[in-house]
């Protein structure tokens, strides 16, 4: 196909499911990933971490490692501050120093870094290092961290780039970093009417996001300027907090990131950047940093939760009142928990429309390993108790548990808890396609032997992070082929691919011959980061209005060179009328940053909160064995509301793959904690997803929506299919065997247990 | 005795190579540092994952738990060495096809796996592609498109 | 991984010689896969690797003997999964096979190694016990057989003197005996087993003349229970006998609390998987 | 990790207190520590070396007596093992009860190991702490059937 200058018909490539962009280089191996990349000369640096949860650090004796033949240095936090005086970053607070500096504050945090050119030579040395603490008490829970005495941090930073963590300044004796609060209608009055008030608590554990390419940096520092080759899903955050921790402009930063190894949050904001440009400069050459398997379990998880939530029901079944209490066990560092407990807390009561709702939020420090994004921003964590607690009302009241979300749920054109209209939000439509899917109308045999069966659904709501930027340039050469050039991390979403068919869609061109340039920060125009499912939104936005752009000047063109209107010239022709030759460029650029009125201090309220909604539901039967409290998962069905599907069998893809993550985290994963220490850091004793654990039907699907004000109508989709999985399975062991699990992992021992202690003859502790 | 660095000879995907390893190395960390081949990786580093698999003498294996020095006299094959600058192996079109991948980073593991499974079983059943496959992992979790590219390859491959 | 040096011994004989009896940092490795997480993850740093992989090619074989079979050590698992001869005389083992590990694991993985390895979680040691497994076992002072039901002597550890090899196992041929082996993960499906039981059956319908049960994973070692024996042992099965089977079984193992389960709750999975290997074996099994 | 257990010693109270309250009579009762250095009455150095098949680890501890008196004994245990990065910290606490002629000892361990052992080993170390309880009971036994031999 030729391109032209003047598209004549669309939908020829948005709504196809184009094969992937990328897919010849990762079926061949030859995708390039940051861990496996080498530099000429490069160092590699293996770390020494702390043995402590909380303590001051006596002293580093670092004397042996160095003594090591082919060692090229030996790190500490002193060293680092020679060239970075004040050596502490992150997105929401500075409070994280570069190696540990003065404390330590969770076991597995970097204590010292040695650099050798053998990996083998480094890691041995850094088993000889020494290091001397005095012990402190430490907190490891989220509700304890709220009242104890023990105070992770002497004072908050707060970076100043968020308006809510102003006031958090120079704190002293606290370990929140986040207080968020949402007060609409009157809540105690509302108890006080209510026919019944329902009061529970739920827990979620520590599980991680294990992307199979560790995370990875290598810097190559000169005296004018530094390029580091990341695994990041936020190269213009990582340049930006470089240059303010090296005192430089951005232009001197550059931030080059190949395909990622996956992230689903891992990999955000800023995590071995500072440390391995701190290397380089100290060693004046590249310096590598690629994490082992096991060194994942101190970098980043999702964060555990403790959801304390009270609903006030009248007499026809309808919640009038609502009370949420969230405590997000953030780990040692606040990394990116802050926007976490901000941006899910505010939608902590739920899909349903209620009057009087009190939302407190608290994002609090502890000595473990920090916590921050994993595939839903705290979302999952707020459905699972939320739906839970659907489940439990409705069983208690004896009422149908579709017919009482439905009398609750929240509909178009009516206000959200936060004040904001609900918009393009198919709530009761997916909903219902769940239950559609799951046959619930007909009858269930739940089976009376040993193995009992059950059947359960939740449905669920989530705001995207708002307001965002991103910025996306389309560049059309002298032959009419076509680059995009935008900050979107393809991490196996399938962003590349989906961004392309937009440019392809606007341009008229094949998606196959648009080329997406590997991001690179003296390259690829800013873009705020890829998260939370905003890209397709935001960076799509841009995208398109850059494609238009491209599209208006090469009509301009046309005009230019005196083609009449209507002419159907080839581009490149165009470019040869004008330039003499195949030479020259036209570029489109494209900035989307959508409105926002940020929450009113105090109430948490705003008209318009959120740039778009997310919306999921999930279904479950389930086969119990009472003998020993395994859980077959015998269904599972996925509905989300997409919008339109750039390409539907991505959009399948990143359904299945959601709702399988999160089966792994809602049945058995679980980072095992004993006095600060991670005891099981390894593939072998923390279990993921296999193949068996496939449940025997998965039934994925999205509903035929229209996002009004998405690009080409579409919007993301890359967390919504996890936020249901948890409640559908627990609702539908309870419909199985009549016990109720309030605590996260489901596993077999929690079931058994559950089943014990309801019959009367629990089961005794260790 | 073998104390230090040793040069041993292999079949690198069709072509004799030397290498010098030491004891210690073990096969990803040398295909990567002596041949600049990064399909085999490491990421679990016991084994369960499939990153690393290569395929030593005809036979799937765990590189980063195989010591290096034990390629002496055997013929290697990675997943560089399935295609031809003119054509993709059956088994990567299919993956391509069905698009049995996310992020990509497992996938080199799968595909080789596949082309043993299918050497072993032609046709198979989903049992039999789970209870191959089971050793190796996906984090991305596309465990049934994979089962859609197996089903998908052995058809080409009865095709061709 | 640190430094270390290999050698590569073409005798049995000659490889028992390069051991130290006295050095735990000289250590055989055969297939590997269970030495090199060890030194991968620093807890063991050897001096001298010994490597088996060059040694007589009849410690590779598998034949049929006097109604059984000999498995030289160097067997790898994979071809004892694939064994006509282990599928005619141990049907219980191919089976088994069949969700051991992984297909790249039993690429690699010997039967010597899977034994001396001394790992509880292993699906091996339990299987070859219940079916009355030996081992040849030589020494540079010459060779000694010990019953498998012998061999383990806790986590990790063996019977095996720092200077002894596995040379080979002899295992009787299973013949009419009903057999099973069945195993509980409570991670992913494919985890380390929770719990793994093993049964031997020597049975006339359901009357059973006398059973070997073995327990694995929960415990620090594969162990008989052979109270949980004594009480099938000439009796009929049926609810309450397999219940009487089960009791005996948790009073006489001694469990470990993990990740996987705590101890009282490894006690009820003992209880009730007793009942379904035997119900199993007896309906029909490997045989 | 917690790791209790009580046994029982054919001995009077005062007798037992006496062999175990005294720090190297003790160290004779546990397998594997060696070099006890007092530092004062309540302070103590040793060196715990312990084997897990051809696993050797080996730790420099120090022991603080945190209580000491007829019937009850409590000590802190700190360990750091020798070349690779871990730590060992552990506190303790030994009661001793008159039943009869008999004295039942009821003893109960919250120990954590951090760094690479405490990553890889919690099962394998659990069963070792089994082990120890096994050989120290064993001894004690053997010590008292001595004592009431001789």
């Amino acid at each position: 196909m030729t391109m032209t200058h003047d598209a004549p018909k669309a939908g020829s490539q948005v709504g196809r499911s184009v094969p992937r962009l990328e897919g010849r280089d990762k079926v061949t191996g030859r995708a390039e990933y940051t861990h496996t990349m080498r530099l000429p000369g490069m160092l590699t640096c293996k770390l020494f971490r702390s043995t402590v949860a909380h303590g001051r650090i006596k002293s580093i004796d670092t004397s042996e490692a160095k003594k090591v033949p082919g060692v090229f240095a030996v790190v500490t936090i002193d060293d680092v501050m020679k060239v970075i005086p004040d050596p502490y970053y992150g997105p929401a607070f500075h409070d994280q120093p570069i190696l540990a500096h003065e404390k330590v504050r969770f076991v597995g945090e970097p204590v010292a870094a040695v650099l050798a050119m053998d990996p083998h030579v480094a890691e041995e040395a850094a088993q000889l290092i020494v290091a001397e603490y005095e012990e402190l008490p430490a907190v490891y829970d989220e509700v304890d961290a709220l009242t104890t005495k023990t105070y992770v941090h002497d004072v908050l930073k707060p970076a100043g780039t968020f308006a809510d963590l102003k006031h958090l300044k120079d704190a002293r004796d606290t370990n929140t970093a986040l207080d968020y609060r949402l007060r609409k209608g009157d809540v105690d009055k509302a108890f006080a009417q209510a026919a019944h008030v329902f009061e529970h608590e739920f827990k979620t554990q520590k599980v991680l996001h294990l992307p199979f390419e560790p995370h990875a940096s290598i810097a190559d520092y000169k005296d004018t300027g530094v390029t580091v080759y990341t695994a990041s899903q936020g190269p213009s955050f990582v340049r930006t907090e470089i240059a303010r921790l090296l005192g430089w402009p951005e232009n001197k930063v550059r931030i080059k990131v190949p395909y990622l190894g996956s992230g689903y949050g891992a990999k955000l904001y800023i995590k071995l950047e500072a440390l391995v440009v701190a290397l380089s400069m100290i060693a004046r050459r590249p310096v590598k940093l690629a994490l082992t398997f096991e060194e994942l379990f101190y970098q980043i998880t999702k964060h555990p939760s403790t959801f304390r939530i009270k609903s006030g029901i009248d007499k026809d079944g309808k919640i009038i009142a609502r009370k949420c209490e969230v405590f997000w066990n953030g780990g040692a560092y606040a990394d990116i928990g802050p926007r976490v407990t901000q941006k899910s807390g505010l939608t902590a009561s739920g899909p349903y429309e209620i009057d009087n709702v009190w939302i407190d939020s608290y994002a609090l420090y502890t000595n473990v390993t920090p916590a921050g994004a994993l595939r839903g921003f705290g979302v999952p964590q707020l459905v699972w108790a939320y739906e839970s607690h659907s489940d439990m009302i409705a069983r208690a009241l004896k009422l149908d548990p579709v017919e009482f979300r439905r009398k609750n749920l929240l509909r178009e054109g009516r206000p959200h808890a936060t004040n904001t209209i609900i918009k393009d939000a198919a709530v009761e439509k997916v909903m219902d396609h769940v239950l559609d899917r799951m046959n619930w109308s007909k009858p269930f045999d739940k089976s009376t032997g040993v193995v009992k069966r059950g059947r359960g659904f939740g449905i669920s709501i989530k705001a995207v992070i708002t307001p965002t930027t991103s910025v996306a340039i389309v560049n059309v050469s002298g032959d009419g082929s076509v680059t995009l050039y935008c900050g979107t991390i393809d991490m196996g979403q399938g962003s590349d691919t989906a961004m392309a068919q937009m440019v392809g869609e606007v341009l008229n061109v094949p998606t196959e011959t648009v080329r997406v340039v590997p991001r690179d920060t003296d390259v690829t125009p800013y873009d705020m980061g890829t998260l939370g499912s905003r890209s397709l939104f935001h960076m799509g936005h841009a995208v398109q209005r850059a494609a238009a752009d491209a599209r208006d000047k090469l009509k301009a063109l046309a005009r230019e060179v005196g083609e009449p209107e209507g002419s159907n010239i080839p581009v490149r022709d165009l470019f040869v009328k004008k330039y003499g030759m195949q030479a020259g460029n036209v570029i489109g650029t494209g900035i989307f940053k959508p409105d926002y009125i940020p929450p009113a201090p105090g109430t948490g309220l705003s008209e318009n909160v959120t740039a778009f909604w997310m919306v999921s539901g999930a279904g479950a039967e389930v086969e119990v064995d009472t003998e020993t409290g395994h859980v077959k998962i015998t269904k599972l069905v996925n509905v989300v509301d997409v919008g339109k599907a750039i390409n539907p069998r991505i959009v399948e893809t990143q359904i299945s793959g959601a709702a399988l993550m999160q089966l792994g985290f809602t049945m058995f994963e679980k980072m095992h904690i004993d006095g600060g220490q991670v005891t099981n850091a390894s593939l072998a004793d923390y279990k993921i997803p296999g193949f068996h654990d496939v449940p025997t039907v998965m039934d994925n699907s999205h509903v035929d929506t229209n996002q009004a004000n998405g690009p080409f109508g579409a919007k993301g989709v890359g967390e919504v299919a996890t936020f249901c999985v948890s409640p559908a399975i627990a609702n539908a062991i309870d419909d199985a065997v009549g016990v109720r699990l309030t605590e996260l992992p489901l596993n077999p021992e929690s079931v058994y247990r559950a089943i014990r202690a309801k019959a009367g003859k629990p089961l005794e502790d260790e | 005795m073998m104390t230090a660095a040793r040069t041993i000879s292999f079949k690198l995907n069709g072509m004799p190579v030397t290498a010098d390893v030491k004891p210690h190395h073990n096969v990803v960390e040398v295909l990567q540092s002596q041949f600049s081949l990064t399909g085999a990786r490491e990421t679990c580093g016991q084994g369960l994952c499939g990153c690393c698999t290569v395929v030593v003498n005809g036979r799937a294996v765990s590189g980063c738990l195989y010591l290096a020095t034990f390629l002496d006299g055997t013929e290697v094959t990675t997943v560089e060495g399935l295609d031809t600058p003119q054509k993709l192996h059956s088994v990567q079109e299919a993956f391509i096809e069905t698009s049995a991948f996310q992020c990509g980073y497992c996938t080199p593991g799968f595909v080789l796996m596949t082309t043993q499974l299918l050497d072993e079983h032609p046709d198979p059943d989903d049992e039999q592609i789970k209870h191959y496959l089971t050793g190796n992992l996906c984090r991305c979790a596309t465990y049934p498109q994979v089962i859609e590219a197996v089903k998908l390859a052995a058809k080409k491959r009865k095709g061709s | 991984m640190t430094p270390f040096e290999l050698a590569e011994p073409t005798k049995l004989a000659d490889a028992v010689k390069l051991l130290d009896p006295d050095d735990p940092t000289v250590r055989p490795i055969a297939g590997g896969t269970a030495l090199m997480l060890m030194m991968k993850a620093g807890v063991f740093r050897p001096a001298k690797l010994i490597s088996l992989r060059g040694i007589e090619s009849k410690y590779s074989g598998i034949a049929a003997s006097g109604g059984g079979l000999r498995v030289g050590a160097m067997t790898t698992l994979n071809a004892l999964e694939r064994s006509a001869d282990v599928k005619k005389l141990a049907p219980l083992i191919t089976r088994t096979m069949l969700t051991l590990s992984n297909v790249r694991v039993r690429n690699v993985a010997t039967v010597g190694g899977a034994l001396a390895h001394g790992d509880p979680h292993m699906d091996l040691p339990p299987v070859l016990m219940a079916l009355g497994a030996k081992l040849t076992v030589i020494s540079p002072n010459g060779e000694r057989s010990v019953a498998l039901e012998d061999f383990f002597t806790g986590y990790y550890e063996t019977v095996l003197e720092k200077n002894e090899l596995i040379a080979e196992a002899h295992i009787p041929a299973q013949g009419a005996k009903r057999a099973a082996y069945m195993k509980v993960t409570t991670g992913s499906a494919d985890d380390w087993p929770a719990l793994g039981v093993a049964v031997v059956l020597d049975s006339d319908g359901k009357a059973i003349k006398s059973a070997r049960v073995v327990v694995s994973a929960a415990t620090t070692k594969a162990t008989r229970v052979k109270s949980a024996e004594a009480v099938l042992a000439g009796k009929t099965v049926d609810d309450k006998l397999l219940a009487q089977a089960g009791d005996a079984a948790v009073e006489e193992a001694e469990f470990i609390a993990d990740v996987r389960g705590s101890v009282p709750y490894k006690r009820e999975l003992l209880r009730v998987y007793i009942k379904r290997a035997v119900r199993q074996a007896l309906d029909g099994g490997a045989q | 990790m917690n790791v209790s257990g009580e046994f029982t010693i054919k001995a009077p109270r005062a007798a037992v207190f006496d062999t175990i309250r005294d720090p190297k009579s003790f160290i004779s009762l546990v397998d594997g520590i060696r070099d006890l250095k007092e530092i004062d009455p309540t302070h103590y150095q040793a060196v715990f070396e312990t084997k897990i098949a051809y696993l050797n680890f080996k730790f420099n501890v120090s022991v603080e007596v945190t209580k000491l008196e007829v019937g009850e004994i409590a000590a802190k245990i700190e360990g750091t093992p020798l070349g690779v990065v871990g730590r060992l910290t552990a506190t303790t606490s030994t009661v001793l009860t008159e039943v009869g002629d008999e004295t039942k000892v009821a003893y109960s361990v919250d120990a954590a190991l951090a760094g690479k052992l405490g990553s890889m080993g919690q099962p394998v170390m659990r069963s070792k702490a089994k082990d120890l309880e096994k050989v120290f009971v064993s001894r004690l036994r053997e010590r008292f059937a001595q004592a009431a031999a001789e």
